[in-house]
Order: C-alpha cells, then sequence, then structure tokens
C-alpha cells in the first residue's frame, strides 16, 4: 500500500515536472537556449492565479485562465525583449540573459508581493480526496487532476505539433531555422508562438505545483525549474514525449529515493540518476542522436 | 605525462629546411621518369573487372612494386541503416603511389576515406595499412599509425593561427609534459623553440609562412585548404588522404596546387590517395584511378583508360552514347558543366557544413 | 609559385584576415591589471580613501577573478558549458578547511598553513575533477553542461551530511551523521550543513594577489603549449583533432581537472577569508555567478574575464544605495550590458559613437566591421 | 574597429570602476558630529529565499527606533539601517562593512546564523557592540566578549524543547522532521537528540528535508505514520512547516506537532487555513496573541506600519533596539560616543547585572558568554489563537 501511495505522490510530483519540462523543451528546441527563467514564470503564474482569486474574488479556474493569458504575455515580452537581440549570439550570451530575467522576476515579484510567503488555495479544494483499500489508500484530488491535466497536455500538444500548420511550422524551425525561413516561415512568430506556449502551460503546472504544495514565495519557482530542466534532459531535450518521460521518472524517482534510502540525500540520488542515463544515453531517454558530416 | 616519443620522428627524415630551394628545381625533379613519372601496370591492356572479388595487386605503379603497398582493401562495405553506402571496395596503394578516387557526387567517395581513417566503421572487410589490419583502430590510432587525412569541408582549427594549427599536428613530436607547459620550463622553451622553426619549415612548402600569426579560419578559402593539407603533412604520415583538395581554386592555383602534391609525395616519399572533381588535376597527377559509382567500383586503371572507359563515361553522362550526335555534342558540354558544377557545389557546401560542427 | 600564392593570399585574403596570436598581449594585460590593481588599490587603502566595504571585499574579488580565469580554462579554451564549478570551489574550501585546522594545531606560521592548505584544497579539488570527468567528457554540449550542474548539486548535497571533527586525541575522524564517535560536539569543525565554523581568518590582500597572479601564470602558460593548443584544436575541430591523432577525452579531461584544482584553491582562500563557510555558499547560482564572469569578459579572454568578476563583484555592493531597489537594478543592469556587448547592431552603434569621440584618432580602421564580433563571441 | 570597441570597453569600465570608488569610499567620511543620531546597523536577507526574516527584522527595528526618537525627543536619537546579505556570509561581511563605512556604532547582529558568524567576527575585530535578534548559533558569540544573543542559542533551545517533552509527554513516539541544510534547523535537531536520548529514550524516527525540495513531504510524513510516531517535532520555520500541516491532513494523519520559536507566524500566513495548526504546539518566547500590554501595543503599531502581523523576528529586532538603547541610558553615554567607547560601556552592561524587558521576555539577562536567559512558553493552539499548555 505504500508503494502505491509512493508511486502516486511520485506521478503527482513527476507530472508537475513534465509541465514545467514542457516549457524548457519547446524552447530549447526552437531557439536551442537554455531558458533558466522559466521556472520563474511559474511563480508569476501563481501569483497572478493568487492574487485573482483572493484580492479580486474570482473563481479558482477562472483565475487560471487569467494567469494563464498574464503569463504567455510575459513569455512573449521576455522573448521579444531580452532573447532576441541576442538571437544567433551563440547560446551562453542568451543563457546569461536568461538568468538576468530570472532574477528581474524574482525580485520584482519580491517588490510587489513581499517576502512573506503566501498560502496557495488549491484549485480543488473542497473534493473529497479518493479512499481506497479500506483507508490505507489516500489518493487526494491534487494528484488526480495533476496526472490528468498533464496526460491532457502531452495529447494536445502533440496533435498541435504534428497535425497544425503553426505546429508543423514550428517544427520546421527547430529543424532547420535557414531552410524554414526559406520556406516562407515566419521564423520570429514561431519562436513567439513556443514562448506563448511554453509561459502559458508555466501558469498551469504553477498552478496544479501550488495546489498540492502551496507554499508561494518569490523564489518558489527556481527550484522546480532547474528539476523540471533536468527531466526534459533526461528524456532527451526537444522531445516533447521525452519531457513527460523524464518528468515522470524524475518525480517517481525523488519521491523513491526519499522513502525509501534517504530524505537528505535525494537530490543527490535524483541527479546521479541524470548522469547514468546520460552516459548510457548521451542525448537523454528519447533524444535525437547527434551525428555530425565528416 | 610526457608523450611516448613514437616512430615518426624517424619516419620521415628528410631535411626540409632548403624548401625553397626545391621549387627553384622544381623543373628537374618533374621531368624526372623514375620519381615522377606516370605509372606503369603489369597488365595494361587487361580491363578491371569489378565482379571479381579482389583482383587488385596488380594496379601498383612500377616503381612501387618492390616494396609492399601501403594500403590494402579487401571488399570493403559499409551499410547505414538498409542502406548499402559502399560495397565491395578493393585497393592496393603503392609506397609512393598518387593515386585518385573520382565519381559522380554522392558515389561514396568520401565515406571510402571516412572508413579508411575510422570516422565509420566498415560494415564489412579489411584495410591493412602499413601491412597491419586497421581492425579496432580508433581515429587516432590511425593517425598515429601514419595516415593523415584532409576534409571536403575545410576543418581547421579556426580560432588557431596558422602557425599553431601546424604545431597542434607536430603535438606528438613535441617532447614535453603538462607540468612543463603549465610552468614553461626551460624543456619547453628549448621544444618551443624547435617546433616553432619546424612549422615554418612546413608553412614554407605552400609558402604561406608571412601568413603564420593569422588566424585560420580568417584566411581565404584556398589558403585554408593549402593549410589543411600541411597540417596533416606535418602529423608525418605515410600515406595522405585529400578529400577535394583543388575544391573552390581557380585554374592557375589548381595547377600550382598538382604540382605541390606532386613535390610533396617526392620529397617526403609517401603515398597520396585524393578525391578530387576537377579532371585536369586527376588526369594530371594521378597514377593509378579508381571510379566509383552508387558505391561500387565501376572501373580501375591508369588516367587515359578511364578516360575512355565507356561505363566511367556513361556514369557521368548517363546512357548517352546510342544517341545522336548532335544530342552527344550538348551532353559532353554538360559533363563538363557538371563537373565544373561539383567543384562549385563542393566549394560552397564547405562553409555552411563546418558550422554544423560547432 | 610561393610569391605568386602570397601575392594572391595578401592582395585578396588577408585583408580581412585577423591576427590571431596575441599571448605576449594577453599575458601582459593581465598581470598588468592585476599587479596595477593590487598597487593602486593599496595605495588607496593606505591613503584611507577606500571605505571597510570595498576593503572587505579585497579577498574575494581576487578569489572570483581566480575563479573566472580557472572557469575560462573549461568555458573559453575548452569549449565546453561547466555548470557546475562552485561545486570545486566547495571541494577545495572545505578540504582546505581542514588541513588549515589540521596544521594549526602544531603550526603557527601563516603562510605555510595557507600554502599547504591550497595545495591541499587543489589536490583534493582536482581528485573530484578527475572522478567527475572521466564518465561525463564524452558527453556533448548542453548535456556536459546539465551534467556539471547535476555534479555541482552532488556534491553540495553531499556536504550536507558531512561531519569531521577532531577527538580527544587530536585526531581527525569523521561521519555521515551528527554524532561523530570520540569527537565532542564542540569539537567538530565541519557540521554539515551548518559548515565549518571558527576558522581562523588568515587570507589577505596581498594572498588573492598571489593566488590570482599563479592562476592567470598557469592558464596562460597552458594555453600557449601544445596541451592548450589540442585543447584548442579540439574545440574548434573535434573531428579534425581526433584526424590528427589527438585524444579528445585526455585533452578535455586534462583542461577539466587543471580548472577544478585551480578552483579548489580559490576556494580554499575563500574558505580562509571568513571565520563560517556553509554549503549553501556553493549552490547552482554560485556556478552561474562565475560563468557571468567569464561570457561578461568575453569567452577565452582572460583580462576580460578579469575585469569582468571584480566589477560584477562589486557593482552588487554600490547598488546598496538603491535600497530595495538593488537586485532588480542588478537584473536589468545584466540584462542591459549582455544586450549591447552581444547584440551586432547595438554594439556596432557603440563602436561608431567611440570611434568618433575617441580621443586618440588614429586613421587605422582600415579593417573591417565584423572583426571585433568575431574574436569576441569566442567560443559561445 | 576592434581596437575601438576594446577601448571603448577599457574605458568604460574604467569609469565604472571610478564611479564604484566613489560611491564605495564616500561613506567613510561620516564624522560623529554633535547632532547625529547613533547608528544602529543589521544586515539581514531582505532579497532571496530568507528575505521573510530579515524584513521582519528591519521593520521591527525600526519600529522601535521610530518610537525612541519620538518619545524621547531630547534623549540620545538613534537611526537604523538595514542592509541585505542575502544570508550568505560574505555578503554579510560586505554589509557591515558598509554598515561601518556608514558610520554605525552598534551592530544589531546578522538576522541569519551562517551570516552573523562571518560579521560578528569583523564586529568583534573592529570592536563595534554587537546584539545580535535571531542569530542563534553558538559560533556567533562564541570567544567573542562584545557579541550578545537576544534569542535562544540552538543548543538552548534544543535541550529546553527535549527537557520540556521528557518532561511533559513522556509516553509519547517522538518523531522528527528537520531541515538538513538549514544550520538553525540542525543546530537544535542536534541538541535535541542529544538531550533526549540522554533522558534514555529513542526517537521512533528521523526524517529531514533540504531548501531545495522543501515542497513536497509525503515521504517523510508517511515514515512518521508507519513508525507510530504521535508526537513530531518541528524543528523548523513555519513556511516548510505549514507545507507538513496540509499535506499530513490530506493523508488523515494527525499527531501532536511541536515546534520552536521558528513556528511562530504560522497563524498570520496570508490564504493559510488556520484550522490545520489547530493543537499544535510551540515553545517560544512570542507570541503575537498574547495579552500583556506591551506586546500588544507592539503588533498594534506594527500592523499600523507595515501592514501584518510581527512575526517573532520582528518581535527580537525590536527588543534589541530598546535593550541597547535602554543599556546606553544606563550606562550614561551620549550620542557623541565613538563605537569603542559604545562597545566597551555596553559589555559592561550586558555582562553585568542589566536587566531589559520587552516583547519577547519579561527579564532579560546575559551572561558573559552572551547568551540570553529568558523562559520559553509552552504554548497551544486553540481555536487559532495561542493559549499556555495546561
Amino acid at each position: 500500500m505504500n508503494l502505491l501511495t509512493n508511486i502516486i505522490s511520485g506521478l503527482s510530483l513527476g507530472s508537475v515536472y513534465a509541465i514545467i519540462a514542457l516549457g524548457y523543451t519547446m524552447v530549447y528546441g526552437i531557439s536551442k537556449m537554455l531558458n533558466f527563467a522559466h521556472g520563474d514564470v511559474i511563480m508569476i503564474g501563481g501569483y497572478m492565479s493568487f492574487v485573482m482569486t483572493m484580492y479580486m474574488g474570482l473563481n479558482g479556474w477562472l483565475a487560471l485562465l487569467v494567469a494563464m493569458a498574464i503569463c504567455t504575455l510575459l513569455g512573449i515580452t521576455i522573448e521579444r525583449l531580452a532573447y532576441r537581440p541576442l538571437r544567433g549570439t551563440g547560446s551562453l550570451a542568451v543563457l546569461i540573459t536568461a538568468i538576468g530575467v530570472s532574477y528581474f522576476l524574482q525580485n520584482i515579484a519580491l517588490l510587489i508581493w513581499g517576502a512573506n510567503p503566501k498560502m496557495f488555495t488549491s484549485l480543488f479544494k473542497g473534493m473529497k480526496p479518493i479512499h481506497a483499500a479500506g483507508g490505507q489508500l489516500t489518493i487526494t484530488m491534487e494528484s488526480v487532476f495533476t496526472i490528468l491535466a498533464n496526460i491532457v497536455i502531452m495529447i494536445l500538444l502533440t496533435l498541435f505539433v504534428n497535425k497544425t500548420k503553426a505546429g508543423k511550422a514550428m517544427r520546421a524551425v527547430s529543424e532547420d531555422n535557414g531552410a524554414a525561413q526559406l520556406m516562407g516561415i515566419n521564423v520570429n512568430q514561431s519562436i513567439s508562438l513556443t514562448f506563448a506556449i511554453g509561459s502559458g502551460l508555466a501558469a498551469v503546472a504553477g498552478v496544479l505545483m501550488l495546489s498540492a504544495y502551496p507554499v508561494l514565495m518569490p523564489t518558489t519557482g527556481a527550484m522546480p525549474g532547474i528539476k523540471a530542466f533536468t527531466a526534459a534532459v533526461f528524456g532527451g531535450i526537444g522531445s516533447i514525449p521525452g519531457a513527460m518521460i523524464g518528468g515522470l521518472i524524475l518525480g517517481i524517482i525523488e519521491i523513491f529515493s526519499r522513502a525509501y534510502i534517504s530524505t537528505e540525500l535525494s537530490d543527490a540520488i535524483v541527479f546521479a540518476c541524470l548522469i547514468i542515463v546520460l552516459l548510457v544515453k548521451p542525448t537523454g531517454l528519447l533524444g535525437k542522436k547527434i551525428s555530425e558530416k565528416v | 605525462m610526457a608523450d611516448k616519443k613514437d616512430m615518426r620522428d624517424e619516419r620521415h627524415d628528410i631535411d626540409i629546411s632548403d624548401s625553397g630551394h626545391a621549387y627553384e628545381n622544381r623543373q628537374e625533379i618533374y621531368y624526372n621518369d623514375n620519381v615522377g613519372g606516370r605509372a606503369v601496370f603489369v597488365d595494361s591492356k587487361e580491363q578491371y573487372d569489378p565482379d571479381e572479388p579482389y583482383n587488385d595487386q596488380v594496379f601498383i605503379p612500377e616503381k612501387d612494386r618492390d616494396k609492399a603497398p601501403i594500403l590494402q582493401v579487401k571488399n570493403l562495405g559499409i551499410d547505414f541503416g538498409g542502406l548499402t553506402a559502399v560495397d565491395n571496395f578493393n585497393l592496393t596503394l603503392g609506397r609512393t603511389e598518387i593515386g585518385g578516387l573520382i565519381g559522380p557526387n554522392g558515389a561514396g567517395k568520401t565515406t571510402i576515406f571516412n572508413m579508411l581513417t575510422k570516422v565509420y566503421e566498415p560494415t564489412r572487410g579489411e584495410i591493412f595499412f602499413d601491412g597491419k589490419s586497421t581492425k579496432g583502430m580508433t581515429t587516432v590510432d590511425i593517425n598515429k599509425a601514419g595516415m593523415a587525412r584532409t576534409f571536403q569541408n575545410i576543418r581547421l582549427f579556426d580560432k588557431l593561427t596558422v602557425e599553431e594549427n601546424i604545431k597542434v599536428a607536430l603535438h606528438h613530436t613535441t617532447n614535453y609534459g603538462l607540468i612543463d607547459g603549465m610552468l614553461h620550463t626551460p624543456k619547453y622553451r628549448h621544444e618551443e623553440f624547435r617546433i616553432r622553426k619546424e612549422a615554418m619549415k612546413y608553412l614554407k612548402i605552400f609558402g604561406m609562412t608571412k601568413t603564420a600569426d593569422y588566424r585560420a579560419g580568417s584566411l581565404p578559402y584556398g589558403a585554408q585548404r593549402r593549410l589543411e593539407i600541411m597540417r596533416a603533412l606535418a602529423t608525418k604520415p605515410k600515406l595522405l588522404l585529400l578529400d577535394e583538395p583543388a575544391a573552390g581554386m581557380n585554374p592557375s592555383e589548381t595547377s600550382e596546387l598538382m604540382e605541390t602534391i606532386r613535390e610533396i609525395r617526392d620529397r617526403f616519399q609517401i603515398a597520396v590517395f585524393l578525391i578530387e572533381h576537377d579532371m585536369s588535376l586527376v588526369m594530371g597527377i594521378c597514377e593509378g584511378i579508381v571510379v566509383l559509382n552508387y558505391g561500387r567500383v565501376i572501373a580501375k586503371g591508369w588516367p587515359e583508360e578511364i578516360q575512355s572507359n565507356p561505363k566511367v563515361i556513361e556514369a557521368y553522362l548517363g546512357k548517352s552514347r546510342g544517341k545522336m550526335e548532335e544530342e552527344e555534342e550538348k551532353e559532353k558540354a554538360d559533363i563538363e558543366k557538371a563537373l565544373r558544377k561539383g567543384r562549385l557545389e563542393s566549394a560552397a557546401s564547405g562553409k555552411p557544413d563546418r558550422k554544423e560542427g560547432e | 609559385m610561393a610569391e605568386r600564392i602570397l601575392k594572391n593570399i595578401s592582395s585578396r585574403g588577408l585583408k580581412n584576415a585577423v591576427k590571431g596570436n596575441e599571448y605576449r598581449r594577453e599575458a601582459s594585460i593581465s598581470y598588468g591589471i592585476l599587479i596595477g590593481g593590487y598597487i593602486l588599490f593599496q595605495i588607496l587603502a593606505a591613503a584611507g580613501l577606500i571605505g571597510h566595504n570595498l576593503q572587505g571585499q579585497f579577498v574575494p574579488i581576487c578569489v572570483y577573478i581566480s575563479l573566472a580565469v580557472s572557469l575560462n580554462l573549461v568555458v573559453g579554451i575548452s569549449g565546453e558549458l561547466s555548470l557546475g564549478h562552485a561545486g570545486f570551489m566547495a571541494v577545495g574550501a572545505f578540504s582546505g578547511i581542514l588541513m588549515s585546522r589540521i596544521l594549526g594545531q602544531s603550526m603557527s606560521f601563516e603562510p605555510a598553513i595557507i600554502i599547504i592548505s591550497m595545495l591541499f584544497g587543489a589536490l583534493i579539488a582536482s581528485l573530484a575533477g578527475f572522478v567527475i570527468g572521466i564518465p561525463i567528457l564524452g558527453l556533448r554540449g548542453d548535456y556536459l553542461a546539465i551534467v556539471t550542474l547535476a555534479f555541482g548539486e552532488i556534491i553540495r548535497n553531499f556536504m550536507n551530511v558531512l561531519y569531521f571533527g577532531f577527538d580527544g586525541n587530536g585526531r581527525l575522524r569523521f561521519a555521515f551523521n551528527h554524532t561523530i564517535e570520540g569527537v565532542e560536539n564542540n569539537d567538530r569543525i565541519i557540521t554539515g550543513a551548518i559548515g565549518a565554523t571558527g576558522t581562523k581568518t588568515m587570507a589577505t590582500f596581498t594572498w588573492g594577489l598571489l593566488l590570482c597572479l599563479f592562476t592567470v601564470f598557469i592558464v596562460l602558460n597552458l594555453k600557449n603549449s601544445k596541451q592548450g593548443r589540442a585543447i584548442m584544436s579540439i574545440r574548434d575541430n573535434r573531428i579534425a583533432g581526433e584526424s590528427i591523432g589527438l585524444d579528445v577525452r585526455k585533452y578535455k579531461l586534462m583542461a577539466f581537472v587543471v580548472s577544478a584544482a585551480l578552483a579548489g584553491m580559490a576556494g580554499c582562500l575563500f574558505g580562509l577569508n571568513y571565520s563560517t563557510l556553509v554549503p549553501v555558499k556553493f549552490n547552482f547560482n554560485t556556478s552561474v555567478l562565475i560563468l557571468v564572469f567569464v561570457v561578461l569578459g568575453g569567452v577565452g579572454n582572460i583580462w576580460g574575464g578579469i575585469i569582468a568578476a571584480a566589477l560584477l563583484t562589486v557593482l552588487p555592493e554600490t547598488f546598496r544605495q538603491f535600497a530595495d531597489y538593488r537586485m532588480l537594478t542588478y537584473a536589468i543592469v545584466l540584462i542591459l550590458v549582455m544586450i549591447c556587448t552581444y547584440n551586432p547592431a547595438i554594439k556596432a552603434r557603440i563602436t561608431g559613437i567611440w570611434a568618433k569621440i575617441n580621443p586618440v584618432k588614429k586613421k587605422s580602421g582600415s579593417s573591417g566591421k565584423g572583426k571585433g564580433k568575431k574574436s569576441r563571441k569566442g567560443a559561445a | 574597429m576592434k581596437k575601438n570597441w576594446t577601448k571603448f570597453v577599457v574605458v568604460a569600465l574604467s569609469c565604472m570602476m571610478a564611479f564604484m570608488l566613489a560611491a564605495c569610499g564616500g561613506g567613510g567620511s561620516s564624522d560623529a558630529g554633535e547632532a547625529s543620531p547613533v547608528l544602529l546597523g543589521n544586515t539581514g536577507p531582505l532579497t532571496g529565499p530568507a528575505a521573510i526574516y530579515g524584513n521582519a527584522v528591519k521593520n521591527g527595528g525600526q519600529l522601535a527606533v521610530d518610537e525612541i526618537n519620538a518619545a524621547n525627543p531630547d534623549g540620545i536619537q538613534l537611526a537604523w539601517q538595514a542592509e541585505d546579505d542575502e544570508a550568505d556570509g560574505e555578503k554579510a561581511v560586505n554589509a557591515y562593512n558598509k554598515l561601518m563605512d556608514d558610520g554605525m556604532k552598534v551592530f544589531i547582529g546578522s538576522t541569519t546564523s551562517g551570516s552573523c558568524v562571518a560579521a560578528s567576527e569583523k564586529a568583534f575585530e573592529d570592536r563595534v557592540f554587537e546584539l545580535t535578534p535571531s542569530a542563534s548559533q553558538v559560533a556567533v558569540t562564541e570567544g567573542k566578549d562584545n557579541v550578545f544573543q537576544l534569542c535562544f542559542s540552538d543548543p538552548n533551545q534544543g535541550v529546553a524543547a527535549a527537557d520540556w517533552v521528557v518532561a511533559n509527554m513522556a509516553d509519547a513516539k517522538v518523531g522528527v522532521i528537520y531541515n538538513n541544510a538549514s544550520d538553525y534547523s540542525a543546530g537544535i535537531f542536534d541538541k535535541f537528540k542529544a538531550q533526549y536520548e540522554a533522558s534514555g529514550k529513542q526517537l521512533v524516527a528521523v526524517e529531514a528535508f533540504s531548501d531545495d525540495a522543501n515542497t513536497d513531504f509525503q515521504a517523510q510524513i508517511n515514515s512518521m505514520k508507519n513508525a507510530g510516531a504521535d508526537f513530531v517535532f518541528l524543528p523548523i520555520y513555519y513556511t516548510p512547516a505549514s507545507n507538513i500541516l496540509i499535506q499530513a491532513d490530506k493523508i488523515g494523519y494527525a499527531p501532536t506537532f511541536f515546534g520552536v520559536d521558528g513556528m511562530d507566524g504560522i497563524l498570520t500566513l496570508e490564504g493559510f487555513d488556520t484550522k490545520l495548526a489547530e493543537g499544535v504546539m510551540l515553545l517560544t518566547p512570542f507570541i503575537a496573541t498574547a495579552e500583556d500590554e506591551a506586546t500588544q501595543n507592539f503588533v498594534a503599531a506594527y500592523k499600523d506600519a507595515y501592514g501584518e502581523e510581527p512575526n517573532q523576528f520582528a518581535a527580537d529586532a525590536y527588543d534589541c533596539v530598546y535593550a541597547v538603547y535602554g543599556a546606553m541610558n544606563a550606562a550614561g553615554l551620549d550620542a557623541s560616543a565613538s563605537h569603542e567607547e559604545i562597545c566597551e560601556a555596553l559589555i559592561a552592561q550586558f555582562a553585568g547585572d542589566y536587566v531589559a524587558s520587552g516583547v519577547t521576555g519579561a527579564e532579560m539577562e546575559w551572561n558573559e558568554a552572551g547568551e540570553v536567559n529568558k523562559t520559553p512558553n509552552a504554548m497551544v493552539i486553540e481555536n487559532g489563537v495561542y493559549v499556555p499548555v495546561k
């Protein structure tokens, strides 16, 4: 029973990582940059939703939509102002700028909302948890919805990328920027769209994460961001199903190592697993093999 | 961490200090039949039969017959996924032979170079380099054994200077360890002084000493090609593989290059095996030529033979022999165009391809 | 023929060619900045023109300079992105502190303690670099970056459960939990997350300068040696490097280990500058901070890294006047500086304006426009 | 062009350097004129994950200074300056030095322990009197005659908590969840474990977490549950503690939770359902809902000024300022005294018979080691307010 409980909390945590990792992986795929500010977009999404529900009295689900819209705009703005001027100058410069953006978002949040943590009200407040196996096993609604949301998002996103014109354009740009441009694809638009989707999903991830783990602070997004980035690499950065698998595995490893090995070293174990995976599969579980024409 | 002093010091112990003079004496060298003369085949009348598995020892220039061949390739083949890129490739290269490998674009020429240097592991067949099988060797081992190559899309160390590019190639003959390198001990200074002089000697071959301090990546295209050859040569190889050395050069540069390749062979007494689309170069210096199409050898022989070989012409022209004369005229123009185009294409593809590698 | 080619080259190509070998220049500028800065600040400090705040930062500035230079060996010279440099700094710091405490039991001659501790820190950090480097250097690009990040975090996580202390006989003992056998709680030197406390602060500006000089000396020398050339050529073109017989892993590992050793040394001096040191200090943010120095100073540019490290260490302090907006200002400045230094259009404009107002007007502007860009872009 | 660019960079950087020199060096010249107030300095994390504590101290100190200046226009005037140290020893030393440049006379410590140890080393060298509001590690005061703590030291808290548990909860099966990456939490746990086990009892479960993984506590809570712990000691701050309460509630695990002073603040967490905190016990010297007049005045004034409930950190800082002010008056100092003079006079006071009272303790006395003597009260949360444990 314990095992099942742990698997469920692992899947739930992993689903949060997976949704965040999507943002990393899509942005990486299309612009080959590590967007370290992504974790902080989650935090902004959380604050937005918090403000909407607590101060504006909006319904939680409506607040989620508003937060998504704001994060989408935020993502596009960040890309436009901070990353686009540096496009084509190598990934390092953009990486540092992304870190600058991350500091910026954290400190803006600190100035606006103060250092005191806020307790986020769960989106699923009032819904009764599922009890199974004679009360031995408790599954919270947060877990159920997080896992469901992860699956739905993954399916929708895969359909979008494979079936729609905009999605195909995104794939073309991530395959070969220059060629896509020659084929008449608006590269700027595609990249903006990617940031928009990634940031919108970050808001969803933020709300889901905070529903389960409700402490909201200006630094809330930082560590989940790094973990999700790890998850994206785990699954093969640039691959959408990879992000999902990477996130889920990471979540399960984290919960399991905490439950069965050591709570003190759980992070070390997670990172050690990442290293082992990369040693066996140097481009992650579902990553494309990098081959170089000689 | 002193690197093992390997055998290559002795490998070509030829004094290259007076390379300046070499150019002045060029006339003599080129008209010396013993060294630079055209290859003579044992039985030149006999046509090469590509279907016979291994029939190839005979194609060695006369001057190299008394020495063991530098390279023997038997039934070499490679598959990518289900696709056979090269199959049943056989070759014997004389100790000081200049061999040519030609064929239409996509025939698998560079793939063969990549197999020889172990960038790709061959699926089938054997390679004997200097009498030893190269099975299990890596690219690094291959170079240490004495095979050096250039690349179709130039691969220089762009941010290093011209001189440093040569010095890197002299790495294994530079005799000091990490501690000497970090602390710049007298040993370091002595060795650096020595290899600087040596690097300059190599640069002299192509008359590039004045460019020594420039970044390799900022050199003009032709100079980069020459530098790449020098860099390969500085690893003191027994066999030099050149992948389209004349790509992107104008006719006068090409003829200069041709002469220099021959001179390198003569001075260092090494074998050269080259891929080239420029027929004037191939026909001008190659002693034996192999023609490849769709991954298979379709002809082997000396230049005149190849020029008149119907299979070769077919490979380049398609089935055009039976057609009307005017069409033939047109085709002939096309062939020239195609050959020239091949050159330009490979020249053009050089830069963007290189970017991928970074 | 040779002459003809030369003429060809000089008439067509060399106009756009860039002179590359600038070791002497780079070395003299680097040493000049360090020694000049040291003398200047010593004089200013002696004259009482510098406040406590800046004086207190002399040692950390030197440490960060040294870290930036050593990270440049991996990022600039070897061309690999490392996000775990603080991990090596941590290893060096804690092992150096341990060594200083052991020596402190029987020795009182501080210079010897500092030197031995720093060498010990460097040794342990290089061992860590070696152990970490062997498996991962086959990875490429961003995958290597994430693994270095992971290792940095693992090292720090590990530090959180590491306990060291002297037992009754003055012997060093360690454990992975709170109670170390035979060790009184007050005799613990390193106490997991609480870190090292009670360190005797020995570091001075002069030691900082020596550390910087040593680091720059090693890195510049290495850059201008056969090993350095091998490392750089693998960076520029791995396949070509293999084709001329260079063992890629060996040279990547070499850069990684030397860099780790130097970082360990710097970490040790850092540890000896504060009476307490917690493992949290060496988190991802610190790794990134060092990387920022390197990128801002120009990847591969040693003296650029020196200046960037010094300035960016002092910068947040000068922003104290902005009070609550301090870190926000820092973030904005960081983004703007990155855009201004790397965006081609903005850079060209700044260069143009600068050329106009340049006090020393030289009519030597014959060279092409894109060059500065090209050389500064580095191995990005 | 390249040369131009390089030159531009060099000149621009030198300009910045000059600017910084001016900015950094300028402060040192402030001389102690008669009218200038006595500057009390503080460093604490005003940004970053620990910003809540630094800001609380900053506000509490400011409130006390404003009150004192308003109440005693003829007495010694005080000034308050809090600098950001990001809870980092290195930055704390920088911030401390900045305060010295600005003419600090008394150092109201660093807010967090790790940075306080580093900064108090400097204060000891510079002979600046230091009274830290909240840095509870022993190393803060150890070997430094001029450094005093207003809060409990970690060991004292751990020992007090263990003693209390042994005395009052003799039959409980005790489990602990602590933050192994926090010096505060690990420090308390350390002593708690030693003291508790010295009484011949064993902890049934010990689990840790780190700052990097402070969201999901399922594993730790399950471990407590499975070990049958009915009394869980949480020597952690209230933020992760609130997370633990919520997640324990979700799986229906309801032991008695027992916290220390860091637990205070849990009731005022914005958006937190205080029902979850029902029955939580804590050992703390300060509670915002206390009935006495001093506390109520302080809480009211604080809410008025900053719009939020003060937590223990704010109260500690508030008390620090009053304690220092009182001691300065008791020593007969005036505003023109140098920081060395103030230091020696205050050491004599604090190490001597000086008694201060404030919102975190009625009669606080200090020993020569710098530790404060005050009694923590065991409180339990009932109906959303603290009441003393019967």
